[in-house]
């Protein structure tokens, strides 16, 4: 059902856990769809030093989370908002046709961490001009 | 990850080797077709579908021409609601009673039958998954024809008040069908005693072959066929007997009735041992179904603040295959409508596991069982950002 | 009667062995239901399905997804015929056509229907058993929404112009049904070039295990779902799948292609041998269906002044196990209504027997056949009170 | 099936094949129905003295006609008359139901048989006086 690297990244989540003193943090998903992924990001001079995630979802949420992380760790934040759902789905090799809209939810919450970074410090980040945090909700799939 | 433990004995179970014994030369040497009278390898087919006939109408209190074998119970399941709701197409009658809980062959059919004007009301459940039985009551109409209760849940193994449904039912003269897939072999059925007047049954969830099921029908009962054909089963059921799985069936049914109070002591022995390890051992979770009047070997909880696909495939890789609801929805992403309907809000109804224990269950299994789920758990809250219930509600 | 020779592979197929060795595994460790994906166990059942749904696909030119596992051939009839009728109700669509020489499966399947308000037309056949295209064409209304129309004729083995039925159905926007219970592994198919929009098929016909059958449905056929539940099947036929019984057909299938030509030709050759000898041996017969557009297996003559229970029975001491009419009606009084439809008189009718052959059959055996048919036929013809064809035709 | 003794009639029929200058000749059934029989009456001072049958018809058909051929030999004309078809089941040890009428059809071949004999010798026989052989015709149970 799922490709060797997202059950590598299942078994082993990188970067898994929380942040004190983030600089940024996003959070997508709700607990009735059944995933909710949070980012926190450490940031420097517009690098991504350091980024964490937590997630309460399934086997592929958690692995798109993590591949999610090493996607956008060391990255400039101009690079990080370009990642899409289909680099996540690439990164892991892919994914099953219903599992998808865990690749969109980590996109989502990579931007929604960087808005949150660009509100708090005014910056305007390329591609988030008209980003609104609650467009992002994917509405349950039910 | 030495041994592997099968705890989803409520999708499937093991074929018995007894069974398998049994069923052997229906594919070799006697392979006859039993509509095949005129000769003996026909007769000796026929002979085997009516010794397994035999055992399940004595096992049910019922008799032997009342019982009839379809392909799964799901089949069977079809055949009480539309083989009734056809028979009283036109005439007036056109309202089913279900529960919300039932399984998707009860639930799925009943919404198909809107499009031919039957009408139905699903029942609520309590916290246990129990239905009240004044609500059934008062649900039924001068057009009520059917009311359709599962004996045991599947996915939380809550067992209904079968006698008492029947007794409402026969006094309002409507009949009772009764889905008790997973009740046989585990909970008394005396199809008259519990005035049942049609029954689902399947033979691969109490160690018999996959792609048989039996349906029992009180004589006189007012039915349309539903699969039409040939003049097999007496005519009610037509298509080519899978003689082979019948008498896989009938032996299934044999070693279940042979051990009937053994496996059910030796399971709610487990049972309970699992129940109580989980709990007393996991924080923040929640037994689902009713404490005492549930099936021998369910355990169903929910875990909070994560999710059941994660759980499973942890357990998986520790070698104990679990379901998060029931076998037929799982890789659907919607929340168990059953958990729902127990009032669980969505976040806990998707942090569900199911453990259906079997005979093969030793004591040392149930505790490695609870000593993974502990590891697990913990591994998964960790990374969890819903750390309390407000978090849980949101949304 | 040292050998035991069985002539009624029409009625059901010897399992071969290397399909009960395919199977085996599907009943001892591999018990998975291929519903839980989140397990090995699981996985495993579910690749095997596909396994066998590709040979299938492949064996018929048609792709996986437009492949279904039923219980039989005749869940399959009533599938096509129920499924199609039931997704134009009420939409001004409400006739089928078919033959009068159809399987029950179909016949009393369409008798149903007429409670929903469907009308079908039955098409004569000629002595041969084939149907005319000008009458076909001619019987088409507005509110036709299906033609169906068996490949070969169980009884009599003619075989239809399958591909200008097809022609005449896509040419005025008709689906067309194809039961191919008889024809799989005898027949050459292909779903697209004969314009076949839905087909029958059954694993025990062709050495798979009884109680499992398949269906075609081209991609984008509107077709209510026949057994409503879990998602199996992509959601078009619920209820727990027969792995075992899957796996089977699938390898019955794999067989069928990798032998076809083969196949084939032997039978043709052992078939035209016992009609030649029965012609040349015996008085007064008369070969039903037609001389050379049948199945490679089929032989199907009536004996005058005879009746065929007499015959079987005489037969069955012999060790030859054969068939008056079709299976499904043995034990039945009725003369075989395929044989009436092709114009013969009941009285001749009554005399009729059928020898389906395998490919255990040795030309030995089938010489063995001819020099018993003659003493049976010369022995009952001795007691028979009927004479000539003027004493058979009263009444 | 059928009963050892269905099996053995018809394997060995007694009295099976035509009679010349029968005093007695009846012949019930019809190709339709798939059964007919034939019996002819050897009678000497009112004693079957010897019978013959012949059959076109299913197993029990035959086993029929022929444990009722035993049934009547030897016997007066107006014992004969009194055998039913329950004693052609009983002396075959059975019946299968949808195979009842092949009995009741052995019992009316008799009584058509003894019915030819009273009207050629003039003769009255009790049981047979409002015997009408049409009536006899069963109708096919089709
Ligand atoms: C032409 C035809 N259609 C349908 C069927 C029914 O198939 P099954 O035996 O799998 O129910 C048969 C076999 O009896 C058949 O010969
Ligand atoms: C309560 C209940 N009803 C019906 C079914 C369907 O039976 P089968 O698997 O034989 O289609 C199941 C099993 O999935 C079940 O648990």
């Amino acid at each position: 059902m799922y490709t060797e690297i997202v059950m590598d990244h299942f078994r082993n989540p990188r970067n898994a856990g929380s942040m004190e003193n983030a600089d940024g943090i996003g959070q997508v998903g709700n607990p009735k769809c059944g995933d909710i992924m949070k980012i926190y990001l450490k940031i420097k001079d517009d690098i991504i030093e350091d980024v964490k995630f937590e997630t309460f979802g399934c086997g592929s949420a958690i692995a798109s989370s993590s591949i999610a992380t090493e996607l956008i760790k060391g990255k400039s934040i101009h690079e990080a908002v370009e990642i899409s759902n289909k680099a996540v789905v690439e990164a892991l090799g892919g994914l099953p046709p219903v599992k998808v809209h865990c690749s969109v939810l980590a996109e989502q919450a990579v931007k929604s961490a960087l808005y949150d970074y660009a509100q708090k410090t005014n910056k305007v980040i390329k591609g988030l001009e008209n980003y609104k945090p609650e467009d992002d909700e994917i509405h349950c799939q039910h | 990850m030495s041994r592997k433990l099968y705890l989803d004995n409520a999708a499937t179970t093991r074929v018995k080797k007894e069974v398998i014994d049994e069923m052997r030369q229906y594919f070799g040497e006697l392979y006859g077709n039993p509509s095949s009278q005129l000769y003996e390898l026909g007769r000796k087919s026929k002979e085997a579908i009516e010794k397994a006939r035999k055992t399940l109408a004595d096992f049910l209190n019922a008799e032997e021409k009342e019982i009839y074998f379809t392909a799964s119970g799901t089949e069977s399941d079809n055949w009480a609601l539309k083989g009734v709701a056809f028979a009283n197409l036109n005439k007036g009658k056109n309202h089913i009673i279900t529960t919300k809980i039932e399984h998707h062959a009860i639930l799925h059919t009943c919404e198909y039958l809107e499009k031919f004007g039957i009408e139905t009301t699903y029942l609520d459940v309590d916290r246990h998954g129990l239905i009240d039985l004044e609500e059934l009551k008062a649900s039924i109409r001068p057009e009520t024809m059917l009311i359709s209760i599962m004996f045991a849940n599947n996915e939380i193994g809550t067992i209904q008040p079968i006698e008492e449904i029947g007794e409402i039912a026969k006094e309002h003269g409507i009949l009772f069908h009764v889905d008790a897939v997973q009740a046989l072999g585990s909970v008394r059925i005396d199809v008259n005693k519990q005035h049942i007047d049609l029954m689902s049954m399947s033979a691969h969830k109490i160690g018999g072959p996959k792609g048989i099921g039996g349906m029992y029908i009180r004589k006189g009962t007012r039915i349309d066929n539903f699969v039409h054909g040939g003049g097999q089963e007496r005519g009610r059921r037509a298509g080519t007997e899978g003689v082979q799985n019948i008498v896989g069936f009938g032996k299934a049914v044999e070693i279940a009735a042979r051990n009937f109070d053994d496996h059910v002591e030796r399971l709610t022995v487990l049972r309970n041992r699992l129940i109580e390890g989980i709990k007393n051992n996991i924080p923040d979770v929640v037994l689902n179904g009713h404490p005492t009047q549930r099936l021998p070997n369910n355990v169903n909880f929910s875990y909070k603040y994560v999710e059941g696909e994660s759980i499973l495939l942890l357990l998986d890789m520790e070698g104990i295959s679990a379901s998060s609801g029931s076998a037929c929805t799982s890789g659907s992403l919607d929340p168990s409508h059953v958990l729902l309907a127990t009032g669980l809000d969505h976040g806990t109804a998707h942090g569900s596991i199911r453990f259906t224990l079997s005979e093969e269950i030793r004591e040392e299994d149930i505790d490695f069982t609870v000593e993974t789920m502990k590891k697990i758990i913990a591994k998964l809250r960790a990374m969890s950002p819903i750390k309390n219930d407000e978090d849980l509600k949101k949304n």
